[in-house]
């Protein structure tokens, strides 16, 4: 029997998820001699024609990470999609915008204008901007058209399975492949993860009290947290409770709260209303100037609560930015 | 547009409800609408679908048609929600695969246009038709009751109340917080309009109380902690020490003869600081229970907190076989279990010390109308002669109505009794000491049996009436008739001009209040107050004994200011409401209870959230858990979880976003 | 198709001014401002017909999703009733939505939504004539603010998505 | 040479023909129809057909530098390490020094040096992943493998199963090493102002002693290796030393107060194409020495040092090009502060002419020389008894305003600087990496290959491979230059006649 055909694939991302497949081919080679591997630009080469020139549906499943953020991201997932009978979204950005999706808070004209003029090491004094379509002597170059909205896979083309995480880990990505391979694929639109929220697996909901209010909210520098004990009865924001368990509570084994990367559980439309509705409903305080007050150790809500996920949060993008 | 649900198949009923909907609304169109709309079996309108004739349609509808779910669209559930449950009910379906849309209180009686009304109502239709097709069968609880009662607050309200219970053979504890039951009424003399001695119609019922087998009388006692539900509460009481066993002491009074200050020399809170009495004492003679107590603050055996030799013990020796006092007595937690509580705790009168112009404190003579009432008890301080604080007989006397009532500065309210008890207090004051009696009023009210001919009687022994709220109380003498004098500056608002009037004695007519601590009473019983303080009844008319917490009735002053006889008649209302639920043995809950999914990662979030203590966290799942018979139904931790771990029955998010979603899918306008 | 599609459609992003009337979603607490409504409603006071009101049992049940999801499907303006500060029904639940409404709001302020297009008040089930007011008031700032026209801009933004296009070699 | 190079160092010399065969056949249809490629060529011959120009592209921005703003300063290491998930813990590290600066707080000992001890062993890490991973196939595994061959089973093959199962496993331990301070390898958390969040147990130090002093065999062990399969075979000593592969330019290297080489703390400085100092400069002063260059034909933008002012891709001893990355660090230092490491940076020198070497290809070596180096950095840290000091962190009480820090990530100089206002949410962010410093010598390496191989209109069919060495020698991070695209670059070359018509496109995935 042949082996499955299996392609992995980047968009805008940063690497990170590759990074995870490198590992996981390090850990278990086993899996490279199960899986015929037709598509891995960081680390093998294969070309895109390859693909192009297969039977649509000749991919057993493709992993695509990054966010969607060019036409030519967009054509490829397409691609991808026709070829691949099982299409993954791997990691937070293919999942849910991840990190790059903080862009939609902002026009596209601001991010040019900032990199290519104001930026303080800039020196531009003719304001020369990178051209969709530029000539020089007779010599024409063009450049491709960036999105003014970062996507979610989903957004774009229909997407089989989730595996979230910034990255995923390898045991998670190990556990998705063998589901997917298995006898009984997982439901289509499954998250590949535990549906349940990190508290679950974190060391630190043992001895986390049951009468957790917050008189105030503490930045992660502000103080010196306790290696043990819950970050949110310390005060800190931690986003574990609104999010996907599966990683094995890394961030709080390193001393840190929870970011969110995994998403939210099935159970959720948008995971910042969620834990903005959970840690709010404990302030302590009631009257309006004292519960902004506490607030204000929330400086950024948009940005904590959103970090990985704005593209698929339910208002997606800031909504009164120009150029529609 | 979603997908049609299998097996889905809803019945849409839009109400005419005669002309109230159907002239603003466009009841036809509505229901072709609903027509087309997915899952839709069928769309009829209707005159009145609460008739006979309408609940029929619906129930032959769903037998003959198979439906699955209904959509009513008329007036508010809060009216006929329970009506159209039972029609989907007797139609064969669970009641709760039913929803009401509220077209007419929302729509047809709000608006003036008739397309843009007839919108709406599509709309709220729309809205409703894909929210029940969410519903789920739902169960409603049943809950057995504890048949006991604990009545809180032993005044006239408490005594009638658990003397109404016990009669009809419940079991009642009655927990007062002061040594002896009677409340505020036990220390009037005479009540109006009829002028019955207090005493004499109260002291049957205290001993009444004291002799009834099925009522458990816990004076100088408070409740800590109330938890638990409808139906079963468990109630913790704080016995607090009396140095004096109540169960040895036959009230002989023997010792209080024999203590070591051979007068009395301390206030006597029961005649408000007027009459003296000694750190050994029974607060007034028909006290019940009638059982000593010590005042540890003051009996030298307690100098300085601690017990020292120094005092001979001579209450002791009195006491002598009967051993019935114990210095080493400590206060004790008692906890019972009860079904329905009535909370009759009264009310404090208004702090006179909040209306300095009146200058009671710095004048002697300013009295309250409690020191009042006192002074013209026989049983008082002065056995009922108006002596005054210097030691004179007033000739004339004042009575200001409205002392902290009917005042922005103070309290907004009327407190309904000062204008009565003032004009009793005008009657036993001129009566006890001949001397000429001003009543400074705003507005007399007296409505209530014989009260207007109270008034008229006043009138006719000569006590004087004079409109208007009175400025101050000075000894500021302008003239020499007003030397020596207290004098009264008003305007008097039907002469016309600004009056001095020289009086002996000022009586200022204090307003009732909320007692102060009536928040952390209301905390313990889970009710509400009013932006007054008193407590908040379930409706003012028709539930007014009810709180919004099943199972709490509320009596007496603490709802509200208002004199014996509504107090007692409010006091039998509520026993009846608690005989009402205990006689019929269980109580019927509303199933829109949360409930935690397996998923829970047991973050704790939601535990603290809920008022009720219905959360744990269960140690063996390490999940929360809610307990159903704790839950009310709030919602607030479903709408807190951050995981979507916690679902409610009737309110449960996809009902809910379906209805977002059907708001909002307008149709052309 | 309603206003904000023809807009869409029209390539335009704002529906004519004419033809627009702010939509309000409203989530009322059953033991309060929904028996205010209703209050409203027996004294037959008038008020304008754009408000939609949903019933939840307390203000407490007010999930942020549901005042985001009602912004995304066309809402201009979310209204949110509960009961006055020590009046709810269940003790603390209309606290525990102030507390998120004034974190929501600033969220929001942050993704360009006006925060004056999510309100709550307290509103007791005495006070018909103050949902009168607030719905006329809310109403009329909303029509000063105009359209917020979510679904309309998500459209706006997919415009810039490529249809599956074959490749032209295949 | 052509020949050489396609058997000791292409990537894929039969692939490329086919590549080209099929761009060839491409060549015909409508390119607005096609993907347009991650990193894009465009070569413009004149009238005789010589090269006039050739344009690489990069054709993506992401703007971290602008949603940043608005953000919590304290949460950039773990935003900005998004930026690139190959290097996040440089990203990571470089945003916490700015945080130091920005908070005006001095990170405790243990702080400092569990930091240290991260890095390094980051350091390690990733060069032994380019080394053995990314690179390694290239020049271990050889071009002629069949392309599934060519990857990290490639090398275990070659190099043999034992010596794969190092390869692996001390990647792994180094890793854990990472994972057990940051919580995660990719996207640490460990970096807070002042310090850092977790302290080490004195129970694992041992089991990180031992990782060091293995860590140290193994970086020796890959020098051998180097020795034996890279310097033992003359093909590709003569391409280190061959012209397409040799530009002389600056140099840019942070250095300590001795001016050895450091890859977490000290001065940055630059050197010219004859080793003199250029300049020498806190990060925090890097706006006076360095500036960047925007041009119309690609996202990304080529930093330049700033007192020479811009004159394009020039190179010798006036140009403001510079370098950054192993061979520009060894190039701007004047020793390794290692032992080992400063005996394999003489060998280095000696072997390669002296300093500065500008063969662009012995950054491979400078790269194992590295590894030495990193891998000594950690026995001297392990063995420290202040690390095990639970006084991880200095809780900052400056009010923040501005702050720049910079670290030598494994491909070059990293510099972030943020502004934020008083409550430390961040303003202004800007962030120059490895890869804009080398963006100007990358697109002359590129337009070097293409004037070597196309005469009179005739292209070479090696191009698209010698290209993609000039290219992947740098190891270029366009994820990190333009914020937004990952290590490795698919390339797409296009040759375009004296008209602008296109002959010719080659596409290399």
């Amino acid at each position: 029997m042949p082996k499955p055909k299996v392609a992995f694939y980047w968009c805008a991302s940063c690497g990170g998820c590759e990074e995870t497949v490198v590992d996981l081919a390090e850990d278990i080679l086993g899996v490279v001699e199960k899986l015929d591997i037709v598509l891995w630009p960081v680390a093998m080469d294969f070309k895109y024609a390859d693909v192009e020139a297969m039977e649509d549906g000749a991919i057993f499943a493709t992993l695509l990470n990054g966010a969607i953020r060019s036409t030519e991201q967009e054509q490829m997932a397409r691609l991808l999609r026709r070829k691949s009978r099982v299409l993954v979204a791997y990691g937070s950005c293919a999942c849910m915008g991840g990190i790059p999706s903080l862009a939609n808070g902002f026009a596209r004209e601001e991010i040019l204008k900032f990199n290519y003029e104001d930026a303080p090491s800039v020196v531009n004094g003719p304001r020369t901007r990178p051209q969709l379509s530029f000539e020089e002597e007779g010599r024409k170059t063009h450049l491709p058209e960036q999105s003014r909205v970062v996507r979610s896979l989903d957004q774009v083309v229909d997407v089989d399975y989730f595996i979230p995480g910034c990255p995923p880990t390898p045991l998670i990505t190990k556990k998705a492949l063998a589901a997917l391979l298995g006898d009984a694929p997982p439901p289509k639109g499954s998250v590949l993860a535990p549906d349940t929220a990190l508290c679950e697996e974190c060391p630190r909901k043992v001895g986390k009290p049951a009468d957790l209010s917050f008189a105030q909210f503490r930045r992660p520098h502000q103080a010196l947290l306790d290696p043990e004990k819950c970050l949110l009865a310390q005060g800190v924001v931690c986003l574990g409770p609104a999010t996907r368990g599966g990683c094995g509570a890394q961030c709080p084994a390193g001393n840190m709260p929870c970011t969110g990367c995994f998403g939210p559980t099935s159970r959720v439309r948008d995971q910042g209303a969620k834990i903005l509705s959970s840690l709010c409903a404990n302030l302590e305080a009631k009257e309006a100037p004292d519960i902004d007050r506490v607030l204000e150790g929330i400086p950024d809500p948009v940005g904590t609560f959103y970090r990985y996920g704005m593209a698929k949060s339910i208002l997606r993008r800031r909504v009164d930015l120009n150029g529609g | 547009m979603p997908e049609p649900r299998n097996g889905v198949r809803i019945g849409f009923y839009v109400c005419h409800c005669g002309h109230n909907i159907a002239s603003m609304v466009d009841c036809p169109a509505v229901a072709a609408y609903a027509a087309t709309l997915p899952n839709v079996a069928v769309s009829r309108d209707y005159k009145y679908l609460c008739s006979d004739p309408g609940q029929e349609l619906i129930k032959r509808d769903i037998a003959e048609l198979g439906l699955s779910h209904v959509v009513v669209a008329s007036c508010s559930p809060l009216l006929h929600e329970h009506t159209f449950r039972s029609a989907t009910e007797a139609g064969g379906l669970n009641p709760y695969c039913f929803h009401m849309v509220n077209i007419r209180e929302h729509d047809s009686w709000v608006h003036t246009d008739r397309r843009l009304a007839t919108e709406k109502a599509k709309a709220l239709a729309r809205a409703g038709i894909r929210r029940v097709a969410h519903h789920q069968p739902l169960e409603m609880k049943r809950v057995p009751i504890h048949p006991d009662v604990l009545v809180v607050g032993g005044g006239i309200a408490g005594i009638h109340a658990a003397l109404t219970l016990a009669s009809a053979g419940k079991k009642v504890y009655l927990v007062e917080r002061e040594p002896s039951i009677g409340g505020h009424m036990a220390k009037f003399d005479k009540t109006f309009p009829t002028l019955d001695c207090a005493a004499c119609i109260l002291t049957p019922k205290m001993s009444a109380v004291r002799s009834h087998p099925n009522i458990t009388l816990w004076s100088y006692s408070e409740v800590v902690k109330t938890d638990g539900y409808v139906g079963n509460y468990t109630v913790t009481v704080r016995r607090k020490p009396r140095y004096v066993i109540e169960e040895l002491c036959v009230g002989c009074q023997e010792c209080i003869d024999s203590c070591v200050y051979k007068k009395p020399m301390f206030p006597d809170e029961f005649n408000e600081g007027l009459g003296k009495r000694k750190p050994i004492h029974i607060p007034f003679p028909q006290a019940t229970p009638q059982v000593v107590l010590i005042d540890p603050e003051v009996c030298l055996n307690f100098k300085r907190g601690v017990l020292t030799d120094k005092c001979k013990k001579t209450c002791v020796e009195a006491c002598a076989e009967r051993k019935a006092i114990d210095f080493n007595q400590k206060e004790e937690l008692k906890e019972i279990k009860v079904g329905t509580i009535i909370v009759a705790t009264g009310f404090q009168p208004f702090d006179v010390k909040r209306v300095p112009q009146y200058g009671y404190g710095t004048y002697p003579n300013v009295y309250t109308a409690l020191e009042a009432e006192r002074l013209v008890n026989a049983s008082g301080p002065t056995s009922g002669e108006v002596v005054l604080r210097d030691g004179r007989h007033p000739n004339a006397i004042a009575i200001i109505h409205c002392v902290g009532s009917r005042d922005r500065k103070t309290n907004r309210w009327c407190s309904r009794v000062c204008c009565m008890y003032s004009m009793k207090l005008a009657h036993l004051l001129k009566e006890h000491s001949g001397a000429e009696v001003y009543n400074f009023y705003i507005d007399i009210r007296a409505p209530g049996k014989g009260y207007e001919e109270f008034y008229d009687k006043l009138n006719e022994e000569g006590v004087h009436f004079i409109r208007g709220r009175v400025g101050e109380v000075t000894d500021w003498a302008m003239t020499p008739e007003e030397e020596g004098k207290l004098v009264i500056r008003v305007e008097d608002t039907l002469a016309g001009f600004v009056r001095r009037i020289p009086v002996d004695m000022v009586v200022l007519s204090t307003g009732l209040e909320p007692h102060s601590d009536a928040q952390s009473v209301r905390r313990m019983f889970n009710m509400s107050c009013g932006t007054e303080g008193f407590f908040l009844e379930r409706h003012p008319k028709l539930a007014p004994v009810n709180t919004y917490t099943d199972g709490v009735f509320i009596a007496g002053c603490c709802q509200g200011p208002r004199d014996i006889p509504d107090t007692v008649a409010q006091a039998g209302a509520a026993a009846a409401e608690a005989m009402a639920l205990i006689d019929r043995g269980h109580i019927d809950q509303e199933p829109n209870t949360a409930r935690i999914l397996a998923d829970c990662s047991g973050c704790k979030s939601c535990i603290p959230l809920c008022p009720y203590t219905a959360i744990a966290f269960d140690s063996a799942t390490q999940k929360a858990v809610i307990n159903e018979a704790l839950c009310k139904g709030c919602g607030t931790c479903v709408g807190s979880c951050p995981s979507g771990s916690i679902i409610q029955n009737l309110f449960d998010d996809e009902e809910v976003f379906g209805e977002i979603q059907g708001v909002l899918a307008d149709e052309p306008n | 198709m309603n206003p904000t599609d023809k807009a869409a459609a029209a390539g335009t992003g704002t529906p004519p001014a004419a033809e627009w009337t702010p939509r309000i979603v409203a989530f009322f607490c059953n033991w309060c401002t929904y028996t205010a409504a209703d209050l409203a409603g027996v004294s037959r006071l008038k008020y304008s017909p754009n408000v939609r009101v949903i019933r939840l049992m307390c203000s407490g049940r007010v999930d942020p999703q549901f005042i985001l999801d009602a912004l995304s499907k066309g809402a201009d303006g979310v209204l949110i009733g509960g009961c006055h500060p020590g009046d709810c029904h269940y003790v603390e639940g209309n606290y525990k939505m102030l507390r998120r409404f004034r974190l929501l709001r600033r969220m929001l302020s942050d993704m360009g939504i006006e925060p004056e297009r999510v309100r709550l008040e307290w509103i007791s089930a005495a006070e018909g004539d103050k949902v009168k007011l607030v719905i006329n008031e809310m109403s009329a700032q909303l029509s000063a603010l105009g359209p917020l026209n979510l679904p309309g801009k998500a459209k706006g933004w997919d415009a810039e998505l490529t249809a599956e296009r074959e490749a032209v070699h295949a | 040479m052509d020949e050489v190079l396609a058997k000791a160092f292409n990537p894929g010399n039969i692939r490329a023909n086919a590549a080209y065969q099929a761009a060839k056949r491409h060549v015909i249809i409508d390119p607005v129809t096609r993907l347009e490629g991650h990193g894009k060529i465009d070569i413009f011959l004149d009238p005789k057909g010589e090269v006039e120009r050739a344009y690489l592209q990069v054709p993506e921005l992401r703007g971290f530098e602008v949603f940043c703003r608005g953000r919590p300063a304290e949460d950039m290491p773990q935003i900005t390490s998004r930026i690139c998930g190959v290097c996040p813990t440089a990203h990571h590290m470089a945003s916490t020094k700015a945080l130091d600066d920005l908070y005006r707080v001095e990170p405790t000992g243990a702080g400092r040096k569990i930091r240290g001890l991260v890095y390094h062993t980051f350091m390690l890490e990733d060069h032994a992943l380019h080394f053995y991973v990314l690179g390694g196939p290239d020049f271990i595994v050889g071009p002629e493998a069949p392309p599934a061959e060519r990857n990290i089973v490639g090398v275990i093959g070659k190099v043999g199963l034992e010596a794969g199962r190092r390869v692996i496993d001390t990647r792994r331990r180094l890793r854990e090493l990472i994972a057990y301070f940051g919580g995660k390898v990719v996207h640490p958390v460990l970096g807070l102002p002042g310090g850092v969040s977790k302290a080490l147990d004195p129970q694992e130090l041992p089991k990180f002693r031992q990782l060091a002093a293995d860590g140290l065999d193994f970086a020796l062990w890959t020098l051998e290796i180097f020795r034996k399969i890279v310097l033992g075979s003359t093909e590709y000593v003569e391409m280190i030393h061959s012209d397409a592969f040799t530009h002389k330019t600056c140099y840019m290297g942070m250095v300590d107060a001795e001016n050895r080489v450091n890859f977490y703390d000290g001065d940055l400085r630059v050197v010219d194409c004859l080793g003199r100092e250029v300049c020498k400069f806190p990060v925090a002063r890097y706006r006076e020495f360095l500036a960047e260059h925007v041009e119309p034909w690609s996202y990304m933008k080529f930093t330049f040092l700033k007192s020479r002012g811009w004159n394009g891709f020039v190179e010798g001893p006036d140009t403001p090009v510079y370098a950054v990355g192993p061979l520009a660090r060894i190039n701007a230092a004047d020793a390794m502060a290692t032992p080992n490491a400063q005996a394999a940076r003489e060998e280095f020198f000696k072997i390669l002419g002296g300093r500065p070497v500008h063969h662009t290809l012995a950054t491979h070596w400078a790269r194992v020389i590295e590894m030495i180096y990193a891998a000594e950095r950690m026995v001297e840290l392990v063995a420290d008894p202040e690390i095990t000091d639970p006084k991880v962190r200095r809780i900052p009480s400056e009010v923040p305003s501005e702050g720049a820090g910079a670290v030598e990530a494994p491909r070059g100089t990293l510099i972030h600087h943020y502004q934020t206002d008083a409550r430390g949410l961040v303003t202004m962010a800007n962030l120059i990496v490895a890869t804009g410093h080398n963006a100007a010598r990358i697109a002359m390496s590129v337009e070097r290959a293409a004037k070597g191989l196309i005469h009179e209109g005739r292209v070479t069919e090696g191009l698209l491979n010698k290209v993609e060495m000039a290219f992947r020698a740098y190891d270029p991070c366009l994820g990190c230059a333009t914020h937004s695209l990952p290590g490795h670059t698919p390339l797409k070359v296009r040759i375009h006649d004296q008209r602008g018509g296109l002959l010719r496109e080659l596409v290399r995935e």
